[in-house]
């Protein structure tokens, strides 16, 4: 029990160097999906643990916090390790038969080993309690990532990728900037040892020029990281050009592990989000309304759907940052709970997404003619996606607007509030092209073979994530419980 | 306010910046994962010169009990961070040949083009 | 007296060294073309790291840097040269022709 | 003395970086970038930074450089627009330059022993290590005793890009090219031609490979360990592979070989983290790996010290192979 945390990371990564040592797809893919699921079997009992105990600490080595790497886990951390672990174990049974059709046989072994270490990285990010720790985590789930994008089948999936390369680098290395920064003020890297000496030393209050570099470096690192809207250039592309597997996995959970850095970072830190407060959630406000706008608008004008659903993930990060920029306990949990919801969803959309790719071989509008009949089972998945996604009662993605509009509400930002159902308002302009033209418009005249519904390997994750989206927003007492926790232990200051 | 003290920090500031100025400013691949290097050597630099104390050693045992030693806490991060840099390197030049491979050109305005024209 | 003799003569060696390495760097910006260019670099280069080291090694005495010393100018003699033949034979392969009585072109 | 040295270095850094902005030749820039990670090295030296400056003259000289240059030699070696967007970028420059230079304004100064960076964590580095971990090199006892889960994840990452160069660039033997035994175009295969190349790396090499044991193994007492020792072997690989070439290196360490190496490296660094655990201690604690906690640290840090070097060294040739193999293909 008490070595749990470690195995979380530790089974992931030597999970992907027996891969390598194999070389088999059939093998790789075996260990993958026992990782996987294992990590998620961990996550589980950590979280019941996390939900009696309160917090869960670790020392690496044996060696006490402040000298040595220890694992902190409060509620926090587990809901995202939940977030992150549940996805991969619902990924890998459906990776077998996608990556059989989208990667060549040579390389699926490589592929699932990737795979593995992009996990263990970003579990990794979210367990450790070292803020040079996460770095290393961060650029171990960036690295096999881009490797995972750059093997899309298309040619400007390398591209992306090489994009995405540059701008993540210059993120992390100027969170590398922030980190050193901080180390140089404190002498320390673990992160409540860092609030605890930046409070100690008087340095929060003191208005503190070096401290607030290194906070301007570490968002704007993290920002690139997560694709904050003038700084997501690189995610359409590297969503959209991305093996689907790859972009089902990063989708839901990679942004999702940046945000709550940025959390961890502003508020664990900044005991309470004290800077936070005063100007910068203010500052973030205004990227976030940008991004729920503007990538929305732009998501009603893509032809390639996997590139739609790549903007409106932009659009979403915007809410959750928008919740996080409240800075009230209600606003905070909005967005802790969106980071859940999303990961529902746009697992569940990128699932069809690979579905379709499966049978027709390209996600384009006018591929999806016709079927709303050929392939009844994986468009009514697409539609509940997207009615999670508009933000319609009965699914997961409810509860989270709502909370959100209630947050803004109550702190009177009126137009903030009206802002959030406009932006509800475009995701339902570009779901119902796609649905309309699935169950509308007569199918193309196809050839037999390639129609037809989806094989079973990937309509059971799919639906798994289905009835999750639903199950969620009728019943959505665990997740909002675990949020609601994690922003009172946020806004309440380290410990 | 100590100015002349913070010289090393000044200088290292500009070179990052030159590094970083090659990143966003030029098209060419390959141009941009050498000022990438830059960049993060840089911040090595900066790293190392915070862990530096006048008068100390390299942080390796010697006889003397007085001795004074620099920090050896950055150096071992920046161990670290050397190899992640020089595995990003090796990445994105794998991802630069294969693009050369599969575009013919590595210039980002020429790699726009073909990609428009399809 | 013996330990100013060394001094003087490790100032020499320095001395002598360092005027070779910066004289080598004259000759690769000053002289004409590739073989002019190597054959200044490549000779000041070797005498130059040999002389420096040389001087190092007077003043270290007896010790186990001494014999690092040692080894690195043993690495030093060996592959100078060696890495001056290769580049200069690639250089004949590669067909440059040297500039042969041109003054022309400086 | 030392302030002369910095100050002459610092300007060498600046002029080198200048010129790499400058320079439109990638080959010129690259061998440029080379004397700017050794001049950096020099400056890691300069600040007592052995290590970091060892790490630094194998990696950013060494591998980069040929890597860099063996992928510019894939594609073109002219950059053709000298700007993209210049006024955009400086402006952006800047601003990010000011902010740092105001951050720096509350750092204390250089070299400053009163500031707090030294006084919190490192003391206990610095006093208890050489009594707690054992070794007197200090860097080695925070690098694999303190923060070695750090290390660990430093050598997944080394192992993620090797398998990425595997899956991007994929890997297999080849047949030799009959172009490159004809063409005279500076193309390494034809180095076998050249009998002192020869004869001199038939001394080297040894000697490289032993330099590279006792880095190894030395680690603990002086500058070096896994990192640097893996380097420094695969470099003896490399000039064999670049005299004698590909095929007969490939011959002499194949890649099933090295991605098999690859791989138990790092399964006996995190196999030494499980058999602490099995042995009742936590992850990674290597006092529970024999009575007497000195001991164990001392077993745990020589293995995983030579988990580290293996992978590296594995991984370092296998990114050679990647690129030296590709020369000649066609997508």
């Amino acid at each position: 029990m008490i070595h749990l945390p470690v195995a979380l990371v530790v089974i992931p990564l030597l999970g992907a160097a027996v891969c390598v040592l194999f070389r088999r797809s059939f093998i790789a893919w075996t260990v993958a999906l026992a990782a996987a699921w294992s990590g998620f079997a961990i996550s589980i009992l950590i979280a019941v643990y996390i939900m009696k105990i309160g917090t869960l600490s670790y020392s690496i080595g044996g060696w006490p916090p402040p000298w040595g790497i220890a694992y902190h886990i409060d509620y926090l951390n587990s809901f995202v390790l939940l977030i992150v672990s549940g996805i991969a174990a619902v990924v890998m049974p459906y990776a077998r038969t996608s990556v059989n059709y989208e990667i060549e046989e040579d390389s699926q072994a490589y592929f699932y080993c990737l795979l593995l270490i992009c996990l263990a990285g970003l579990l990794g990010i979210t367990v450790t309690g070292d803020a040079f720790n996460m770095y290393v985590f961060l650029e171990l789930s960036s690295l096999s990532s881009y490797a995972l994008i750059g093997m899309g089948k298309r040619r400007r999936a390398l591209t992306a990728a090489y994009q995405y390369l540059v701008m993540g680098t210059i993120g992390a290395t100027f969170l590398l900037i922030g980190i050193g920064l901080l180390y140089n003020l404190t002498g320390t890297l673990n992160i409540h040892d860092l609030a605890h000496q930046l409070a100690v030393n008087n340095i929060i209050g003191s208005h503190n020029r070096t401290l607030l570099t290194a906070f301007a470096f570490i968002i704007v690192g993290l920002s690139l990281k997560l694709a904050l809207f003038p700084l997501h250039l690189w995610l359409p592309n590297a969503y959209t050009y991305a093996p689907s597997v790859a972009t089902i996995f990063l989708a839901s959970t990679a942004t999702k592990v940046a945000v709550y850095m940025l959390l961890r970072f502003c508020f664990t830190i900044l005991s309470g989000g004290f800077i936070f407060k005063l100007t910068l959630g203010k500052i973030l406000l205004i990227p976030a309304l940008a991004a729920i706008l503007i990538a929305s608008m732009v998501a009603i004008f893509q032809y390639d759907i996997k590139r739609m659903l790549a903007y409106s993930s932009v659009a979403q990060i915007g809410y959750m940052i928008l919740g996080i920029s409240l800075a009230t306990p209600l606003g905070l949990s909005a967005g802790i709970l969106h980071l859940f919801n999303h990961a529902l969803m746009k697992g569940l959309l990128f699932m069809v997404m690979g579905a379709v790719n499966y049978r027709i071989g390209a996600v384009y509008l006018n591929d999806f003619r016709g079927l709303g009949r050929t392939m009844p089972w994986t468009m009514a998945a697409f539609v509940v996606g997207g009615m999670s996604l508009m933000g319609i009662p009965l699914t997961a993605g409810f509860i989270s607007k709502w909370y959100l509009v209630q947050a803004a509400l109550e702190k009177g930002w009126w137009p903030v509030a009206a802002l959030i159902l406009i932006g509800s308002l475009l995701a339902v302009i570009y779901i119902w092209r796609v649905v309309e033209t699935a169950y509308f418009n007569p199918a193309q005249e196809m050839e037999a073979e390639s129609s037809g519904e989806a094989p079973l390997s990937l309509l059971l994750p799919m639906w798994l994530l289905v009835l999750a989206n639903i199950y969620f927003g009728i019943d959505s007492s665990i997740p909002v419980e675990l949020a609601g926790r994690a922003a009172t232990l946020l806004l309440g200051g380290a410990s | 306010m100590n100015w002349v003290g913070h010289y090393n920090y000044w200088v290292v500031i500009f070179l990052m910046m030159s590094g970083f100025y090659v990143v966003i400013s030029r098209g060419n691949m390959i141009k941009k994962l050498l000022g990438l290097n830059i960049f993060s050597t840089s911040v090595f630099l900066l790293y190392i010169s915070m862990g530096k104390i006048h008068g100390g050693t390299a942080p390796i045992l010697t006889d003397n009990p007085n001795q004074v030693y620099s920090n050896p806490l950055p150096h071992v991060l920046i161990l670290t961070a050397i190899v992640v840099g020089v595995a990003t390197t090796a990445v994105g030049l794998a991802l630069v040949v294969r693009i050369q491979e599969r575009y013919g050109t590595i210039e980002e305005d020429e790699i726009r083009a073909k990609d428009d024209s399809l | 007296m013996i330990i100013d003799a060394l001094d003087i003569v490790t100032a020499i060696c320095l001395a002598l060294g360092c005027f070779l390495g910066i004289s080598g760097g004259v000759g690769i910006y000053r002289l004409p073309d590739f073989y002019t260019r190597m054959h200044a670099t490549s000779v000041t280069d070797s005498a130059c790291a040999f002389l420096i080291l040389f001087g190092l090694m007077l003043q270290s005495g007896f010790s186990l840097v001494t014999v690092k010393l040692g080894f690195i100018l043993l690495f030093m003699v060996l592959s100078s040269p060696t890495a001056a033949h290769a580049l200069a034979k690639t250089a004949v392969q590669f067909g440059i022709e040297p500039l042969l009585g041109r003054e022309d072109k400086r | 003395m030392e302030v002369f040295i910095d100050i002459a270095l610092l300007t060498l850094l600046c002029i080198t970086a200048m010129a790499v902005v400058h320079i439109r030749k990638l080959f010129c820039a690259i061998m440029l970038l080379g004397i700017f990670s050794l001049l950096s090295a020099s400056m890691f030296v300069n600040m007592d930074a052995v290590d970091v400056a060892f790490t630094e003259a194998a990696v950013g000289t060494g591998i980069s450089t040929i890597l860099l240059l063996l992928g510019m030699s894939l594609t073109n070696t002219r950059e053709k627009r000298p700007h993209y967007q210049p006024l955009f970028s400086l402006v952006v420059v800047s601003i990010t330059g000011a902010v740092l230079v105001y951050g720096t304004m509350d750092l204390p100064a250089y070299g400053d022993p009163n500031a707090s960076i030294h006084h919190h964590v490192a003391q206990r580095y610095i006093k208890q290590s050489p009594l707690e971990v054992g070794p007197p090199n200090m860097v080695t006892s925070v690098l694999a005793s303190y923060r070695g889960y750090d290390t660990l994840g430093e050598t997944a990452v080394i192992l993620t890009a090797g398998m990425a160069l595997v899956a991007l660039l994929g890997m297999r033997r080849r047949k030799v090219l009959p172009m490159s035994s004809s063409s005279g175009c500076g193309d390494y295969h034809d180095m076998k031609d050249h009998l002192v190349l020869r004869i001199m790396a038939k001394i080297f090499i040894p000697l490289i490979l032993l330099f590279a044991l006792y880095v190894q193994f030395h680690g603990d007492y002086g500058p070096g360990g896994g990192f640097q020792a893996g380097v420094i072997f695969a470099s003896g690989i490399i000039l064999y592979a670049l005299i004698f070439g590909l095929e007969a290196a490939m011959k002499v360490v194949g890649y099933p070989v090295l991605r098999v190496l690859a791989a138990c490296g790092l399964l006996l660094y995190g196999g030494v983290g499980v058999a602490c655990m099995a042995l009742g201690g936590n992850f990674l604690d290597y006092n529970a790996l024999a009575h007497d906690p000195l001991h164990g640290q001392h077993l745990g840090i020589f293995l995983i010290e030579l988990g580290v070097g293996v992978t590296v060294f594995a991984i370092m040739v296998i990114m050679f192979y990647a690129f030296a193999s590709r020369r000649g293909h066609t997508a």
